[in-house]
């Protein structure tokens, strides 16, 4: 395959691609990171080119920063979990013979397809208000006190649009897993004498792994920049603020693009150290 | 023949701007050689859009709409154009309410034109006053809103007393909060920009909103904003509600199913002096960066004529025209017949002073904002503690020592 | 070798199954069902399910208040747009990594993915600081370069998996077939992986049509997208569930409907290469 | 242990009956195959027999209980399939253990057994790595390996060296045989390697559309084919079948004489031809003869090496107590 | 046309040095054929040849032009691959279009060469399919007359027969040898099947890890080996090879004696040992046989039946003319 000849067509070929993504990196990546050191307000007209780390220390050190670390945190990574169940038990069931399962597999392949500001203000007016929420509807059904779960439960509610809008995606790729999987690996567990949990435990489930595991990276590469669902439904309060959100508040609310900047920095670190650790596992995942 | 100029204009997207949007055909037919392009956004959206814009130097529209919060910090900026001369003839600068006039200008100069202006007042019901057996005075205390509050929740069937904004935002509960925190002798800084969150107004009016909120607001209130609250109150769940003197028109209404039944009275007191209301104006402001600067003067010149007025009148009805701008608006029999409202309205916004708006001098102007360009951010992050709070996931008290030390973390960042 | 299957269990994971896909397509079809009721009845209580009079008010008003076709054409042109250069740049990157690997390939991809956690606003100020000085602002060719920037380590990681899986005999027989590089691309690699193609194509149209953060912040009025469009209905005075479901409904009803139709297509190509 | 008995067993999918009704003993210790074309049922009858089919009618009974509906768990039987069907996540060990974990079996019974079979098996230094690190024969021997340890009544492998080389297949071929003379347990394979059906069986199953043709030792199959197709079926290369004149001459409508029942001569002989395609391996050679007038193309085999090149005129004779002659059914006539 | 040379040609990848200094001649007209175990350079030497892969040094000459480094379009060969390669999307006629459409032919001049190879391979028929809708043997054809219209120098097959099952593989071996026979072009063909070596080759070339062993005509190496490798290598069953004293009565340090030169009887003979397995295939039979002393398993083959069971005492007596004699170097002795 690989020829003198093939290899430099392969540099020049390659070479767009890496060349764009570059500039798209570095460029502003480069900027951000001088405005991180500048003391840049552009309301007051200040512009002070370099301050020290003076900006990194205010982001570091302020109060938001560690709970919306962790709020970011939480929030991924309740998704996932969530994401990964419901979609393993949805792809079992769609495997599962049935009539119309073209249609059931259209009807839970929709919410994909929704904007996130759509399927946040959706959700956010027409289910979880708590006046005229279709919940509320619900609770007040059962003589219950209806719940606001926007303030009440904020975070969950967050979680459950984005799940909602995730959850598709995880389904589906599992269930062409699920479908990959060879039938007489399943027969022979049977005939092995392993019960339908145990077939489950450890025939299935370890062949989900890699999918499972490629479900994880893409999915943390966009829930990590959740930020319309936020903005949307809480504007960040309830201790609904994200890394993405607070740096938001930073740039665009207070104004203060140093600190926003050095914030992004530190969002696109911590980013980082959480891909180059999800990439060891999806890499070696990819090898085998 | 001649070139068009087009002028792209950012609004929000409420109604008085919707229904402007409805009538440029006047405009255009008036000037033809102009054509207008919308750009129609949610506020927190627009906000966010235009400011990007404007601070990274601009050019992106050549008409804004802003608030009063933003006229002035961006007028001291030198990015606005001035509309003291270049305006259209007939344009009558005298006119404006001196109140809504003074908070545009800076230096002199008038830096937006208001589209409409609006201070806060009570709104009730007076069916359900007159049930509790109450009577609703002109000037009502704090203590009495709370207590016909508590007397005219009828919580099995879905009627709240109180209905007041809880939702996080610097133009949200923060608007509210601030300027009834006037009312109890609170500031948000001292006379050397210390936060004033851990003085003792504060916890009162904190304590005192938490507690009225709670016995007769509705569920859920800290999500409420204006708009929740309006739909709760023309559905018939609110027995009073504070907020902007424009929601007057949308509650007596069609879309109201209480609109026979509305009373109104100025924002409350707590016997210091100040009442707890605000004033705004959403205003039209040309950036510096345009390049059309002629023609963007005569589209506001136009929208915030006397002429508009008139259009929307015989367009819409007297009690839709956008209110709170001209003195001449208040002189006009016909608009007070239509709009009960009216004298309230203007009394609100007359009483509210920008540049003393609470008992103790305080270093900045603004009644339910700080006019320097950190306070929305710092607003924002103190409104989600508030909320959080009127949430019930935290006491006043923690509310309060979090508001306090994120207020002097971006204080200090600032430079004060 | 499926074996046989009794109806009755059949039935029940019928059952089953339709219970779960309704309730994932529910808070669709209730915006749907919204969308054609009068405000009032929007908010019902208790909630009006099918036997309302349907109306499409709604949508009449929404269109007089937007200009919805503008939105739509630059939501379509910014999508497509996007992905067919992301796919042209993509297509030669993904042929090298994929039949010419060499030591670090395995690097250089996962380093196009770790791009992709750039938090946006975080690169705001640069960006639009940038596109200022172009003078690009609020044209569509920004917004398909962005977008394009943004997705392209995804459209380069799926060809690559899609490539992978085409055996390097192929081009090699085409090689030896007189072949040179252009046409064993544009002749033999590109036909074949057709299918993995058109499903990174698809899967880019939704992703580009959906991001709502750039496209609201660098555009006004000529390239504003359905994004932007939605953005001027949440919530002007007064909850209008009922307009508010109409502009959803605009705004979600295209990609929705190209998403079903090209469904099949569009597993394969979501599976990222997870599945062998 | 190890006694199979399939009464009046069908099996249809849908509309399409696969297996007609059949019957078919099977006896203890014995090593049986069953051979015939793809899509024969070979495959669904083993099924069937592990119970990952059900029937559709009929009985099936295992050691002379009703097994008919028994789950496949429950039978006592261990399959090895084609596709070796290991288990890729786990362990050598771990994939032979897994049926006794799935039995509850402690830890220290287990590892006596996986230890065994090990040995047994040649694959004590492969314990801990993972089948995709294994060669395709070492597969295999794992399959086979977690077959054993739950010493079944019988083994059932479908086709389970079609996935080898040629000669690994060989090897395989012989240890599979060495494992059955040594634990003497019913053995149940299905192939449709003629050299595997002929080496490795006691008793070929002979199966078409269904239908057992033939049920006999390989021997009993290759000298006495009780019809044309078995007899075309079983032997490498096919055995020559003429119709014809030639045939009526023997009074039968078709005789068959295998490749390696005809004798060469160069200048005399019963039947005169033309070489085509002459194939020298050195041990044999293996000769095409065209315009014979008999067929289209006959095979010859000859031990050894002969010089016949393409177009040489030859002479083909073949030994008289070795024809087969068959009727207009097809049926042989004896 | 036709004639390639390799001169001192090495391949390394990194730092693994797969093909040695290694010299070769294949002459115009020839049918080459490369065998040796697996991984032993064979495709690479091929690839190496076709240009697919860079040599790391030495030359190599087609037609007496220096073709080193020429890209594989350029160099007028045809190879044909073991998966076919297929263009999976473009119909039969297109594929076999497809070398004539990159070399910009006209229309009228592409369609008559496809209807005369179409013709030639029997694929007219089937000119308006996708490769997905042939069979095995099919598509190979298809491969093949992709090579065809191109008129190469040479064609070259790397396992071309491997994927089709064995009685294909029969017939599309005739037909490669009849092609051959017809175009008379020379063909390189890479295998690791015994019979097709033996059968279709004017020469052999015998690789282990990228050195020759030899080279010859398939005949020679059956009956001279030039050393142990490809005594053992070439013949199946597999030469038996013996060691220690009774070599040294012959003066050697190995013998060899194929498994059909050994003589059995059961009463008498020079070895004696113990049957083990006997494998019936009715025109053969292969006993391996036990406890002879001499090596762990001898395999004896003999035509048609004989009546040996498993632990039955056998004697062997080999064909004295038909020994193989080789040195301690293994290297044969003459
Ligand atoms: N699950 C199934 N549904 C429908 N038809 C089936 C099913 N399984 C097998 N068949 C059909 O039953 C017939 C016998 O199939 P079977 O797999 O038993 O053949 P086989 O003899 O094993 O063939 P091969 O040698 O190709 O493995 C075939 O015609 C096949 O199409
Ligand atoms: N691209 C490559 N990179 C590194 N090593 C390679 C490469 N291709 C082949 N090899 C090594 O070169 C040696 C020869 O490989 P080659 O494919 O030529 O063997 P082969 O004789 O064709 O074997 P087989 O009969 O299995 O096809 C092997 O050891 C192989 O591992
Ligand atoms: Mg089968
Ligand atoms: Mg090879």
């Amino acid at each position: 395959m690989a020829t003198a000849h093939s290899r430099s067509a392969a540099r020049i070929m390659i070479a767009p691609a890496v060349f764009v993504l570059l500039v798209w990196m570095l460029v502003p990546l480069c900027m951000t990171l001088y405005f991180s050191f500048a003391d840049y307000r552009p309301m007051r007209g200040v512009f002070e080119p370099w301050i020290g780390f003076d900006n990194y220390a205010r982001f570091l050190t302020s109060s938001s920063f560690l709970s919306s670390l962790f709020t970011t945190l939480w929030m991924v990574g309740s998704i996932l979990a969530i994401t990964i169940t419901g979609g393993v038990t949805m792809a079992l069931l769609l495997d599962k013979p049935m009539f119309g399962q073209g249609i059931v597999r259209i009807l839970v392949i929709a919410p994909f397809f929704v904007m996130p500001t759509v399927s946040a203000l959706v959700w956010k007016n027409m289910f979880f208000n708590v006046d005229n929420g279709l919940f509320s509807y619900g609770y007040k059904f059962f003589g219950l006190e209806p719940f606001d779960f926007l303030s009440q439960a904020p975070l969950f509610s967050i979680i459950i649009i984005v799940a909602w809008q995730w959850l598709p995606f995880a389904t589906l790729i599992l269930l062409t897993a699920v479908q990959s999987l060879d039938s007489e690996q399943l027969e022979a567990s049977e005939m092995d004498g392993a019960p339908a949990w145990s077939r489950f435990r450890f025939i299935i489930l370890p062949h989900l792994s890699r999918a499972i595991t490629v479900v994880i990276l893409i999915q943390t590469i966009f829930l990590l920049s959740i930020f319309a669902e936020i903005f949307v439904t809480t504007n960040g309060a309830f201790g609904t603020r994200t890394l993405t959100y607070l740096v938001y508040q930073r740039v665009l609310e207070s104004q203060n693009i140093g600190l926003g900047s050095a914030g992004g920095i530190v969002a696109v670190i911590l980013a980082n150290i959480i891909a180059i650790f999800l990439m060891r596992i999806v890499g070696k995942n990819l090898d085998s | 023949q001649d070139q068009v100029t087009t002028l792209t204009i950012a609004t929000v997207n409420n109604g008085d701007m919707i229904r402007m949007q409805g009538l440029t055909a006047d405009f255009t037919d008036k000037n033809p050689d102009i054509a207008l392009e919308w750009v129609t956004l949610e506020e927190n959206v627009l906000r966010q859009n235009v400011t990007t814009d404007i601070s990274t130097g601009g050019g992106a529209y050549d008409v804004m709409t802003i608030g009063t919060y933003e006229v002035p910090i961006w007028g001291n900026n030198d990015w606005l154009v001035s509309l003291n001369d270049g305006m259209a003839d007939d344009w009558d600068a005298g006119d404006l309410l001196p109140a809504i006039a003074g908070g545009l200008t800076v230096d002199g100069n008038l830096y937006a034109a208001p589209f409409y202006g609006e201070s806060s007042m009570v709104m009730y019901r007076t069916d359900l006053m007159e049930k509790a057996g109450l009577e609703m005075p002109d000037a009502p205390t704090w203590t009495f809103i709370r207590e016909a509050a508590a007397a005219m929740t009828d919580r099995d069937n879905e009627i709240n007393g109180i209905c007041a904004r809880g939702k996080a935002g610097w133009g949200e509960n923060m608007a509210f909060l601030t300027a009834m925190s006037n009312s109890f002798g609170a500031r948000w800084f001292d006379e050397d920009w210390n936060a004033q969150f851990d003085t003792q107004p504060w916890a009162d009016t904190l304590d005192f909103y938490l507690g009225m909120m709670n016995e007769s607001g509705p569920n859920g209130a800290a999500n409420n904003g204006f708009n929740e609250n309006l739909t709760l109150f023309q559905q018939g769940k609110c027995g009073m509600w504070i907020d902007a003197t424009v929601a007057a028109s949308f509650v007596t209404g069609a879309d109201s199913t209480v609109a026979d039944s509305v009373g109104f009275a100025l924002a409350p007191d707590n016997g210091l002096g100040p009442r707890g209301n605000w004033l705004w104006a959403w205003s039209l402001a040309i950036p510096k960066s345009s390049e059309k600067q002629d023609a963007a003067k005569k589209f506001v010149s136009w929208a915030t004529s006397k002429s508009y007025t008139e259009l929307v009148a015989a367009n819409e009805g007297w009690a839709n025209v956008p209110p709170g701008t001209r003195t001449s608006l208040y002189e006009n029999q016909e608009y007070l017949d239509a709009a009960p409202f009216a004298a309230m309205t203007l009394q609100s916004i007359n009483s509210a002073d920008p540049t003393n708006p609470t008992v103790d001098p305080v270093p900045y102007t603004g009644v339910q904002f700080v006019a320097i360009p950190e306070f929305a951010g710092i607003a924002n992050q103190v409104g989600q503690q508030f909320s959080d709070a009127l949430a019930g996931n935290q006491t006043a008290a923690q509310a309060l020592a979090a508001a306090q030390e994120l207020t002097v973390e971006e204080i200090e960042a600032a430079g004060y | 070798m499926a074996r046989a299957i009794t109806p009755q269990k059949k039935i029940m994971w019928t059952a089953l199954a339709w219970t779960f896909g309704l309730m994932m397509f529910f808070p669709i079809l209730w915006t749907f069902l919204t969308s054609f009721k009068s405000e009032a009845t929007a908010i019902a209580d208790p909630p009006v399910w099918l036997f309302f009079d349907w109306t499409l008010e709604n949508y009449i008003d929404v269109q007089a208040r937007s200009n919805y076709p503008k939105a739509l054409m630059n939501s379509i042109i910014i999508a497509v747009g996007s992905t067919v250069l992301g796919i042209m740049i993509a297509v030669p990157a993904a042929w090298a990594m994929a039949f010419v690997p060499g030591k670090n390939t395995k690097d250089i991809l996962l380093w196009m993915l770790s791009t992709k956690m750039l938090p946006a606003v975080g690169v705001l100020y640069p960006l639009v600081l940038l596109a200022k000085w172009l003078g690009v602002m609020d044209s569509r060719i920004l917004l398909i370069v962005v977008l394009m920037l943004i997705n392209l380590p995804i459209i380069v990681w799926m060809l690559y998996t899609y490539f992978k899986e085409i055996p390097g005999e192929i081009l090699e027989a085409a090689r030896m077939d007189g072949a040179g590089l252009k046409s064993e691309i544009l002749y033999v690699l590109t036909p074949m992986a057709l299918p993995g193609i058109a499903s990174t194509v698809l899967l880019n149209i939704i992703l580009a049509w959906n991001e709502a953060f750039w496209t609201i912040l660098l555009t006004t009025v000529d390239a504003a997208p359905l994004t932007a469009f939605i953005a001027s209905f949440s919530a002007p005075e007064g909850l209008f569930y009922a307009k508010l479901s109409a502009a959803s409904m605009l705004a979600i009803a295209p990609i929705l409907i190209m998403g079903w139709f090209s469904q099949k297509q569009l597993v394969r190509g979501l599976t990222f290469g997870a599945v062998k | 242990m190890g006694q199979i008995s399939l009464n009046q067993v069908t099996k249809s999918f849908g509309d399409n009956q696969v297996i007609p009704p059949l019957d078919l003993d099977i006896n203890e210790g014995e090593f049986v195959v069953f051979v015939g074309p793809s899509g024969c049922g070979k495959s669904t009858l083993l099924r069937l027999i592990a119970g990952l089919e059900d029937t559709t009618s009929g009985h099936i009974s295992i050691d002379g209980t009703d097994a008919t509906t028994l789950p496949p768990s429950k039978r006592g039987l261990a399959m090895v399939f084609q596709s070796y069907a290991l288990y890729p996540h786990m362990t050598v060990r771990k994939n032979i253990a897994f049926p006794m974990r799935m039995a509850g079996l402690d830890e220290a019974t287990q590892k006596a057994k996986i230890d065994a079979a090990a040995a047994a098996l040649n694959l004590t230094d492969y314990l801990d790595r993972k089948p995709g690190q294994l060669s395709g024969g070492q597969r295999q021997r794992v399959a086979i390996g977690r077959a054993i340890v739950r010493e079944p009544s019988a083994f059932l492998f479908d086709e389970p060296l079609s996935n080898l080389d040629a000669a690994l297949r060989v090897g395989m071929r012989l240890e599979i045989m060495e494992l059955h003379a040594k634990l003497k347990t019913t053995m149940v394979y299905v192939t449709h390697d003629q050299v595997e059906a002929m080496t490795m069986a006691d008793k070929i199953v002979v199966l078409q559309a269904g239908v057992i043709e033939q049920v006999g030792s390989p021997l009993e199959l290759y000298h006495t084919p009780r019809n044309k197709f078995v007899a075309g079926f079983i032997g490498s290369p096919k055995m020559n079948l003429i119709e014809g004149t030639e045939a009526a001459k023997h009074d039968a409508t078709t005789i068959g004489i295998r490749p390696e029942h005809l004798t060469v001569s160069k200048t005399e002989g019963l039947w005169k031809g033309r070489v085509g395609v002459a194939e020298h391996l050195g041990s044999d050679t293996f000769i095409h003869v065209h315009d014979t007038g008999l067929m289209e193309m006959m095979t010859v085999r000859i031990t050894g090496d002969i010089a016949a090149k393409h177009g040489d005129t030859i002479y083909l004779t073949p030994l008289a107590d070795q024809m087969h002659r068959f009727d207009a059914a097809g049926l042989r006539i004896t």
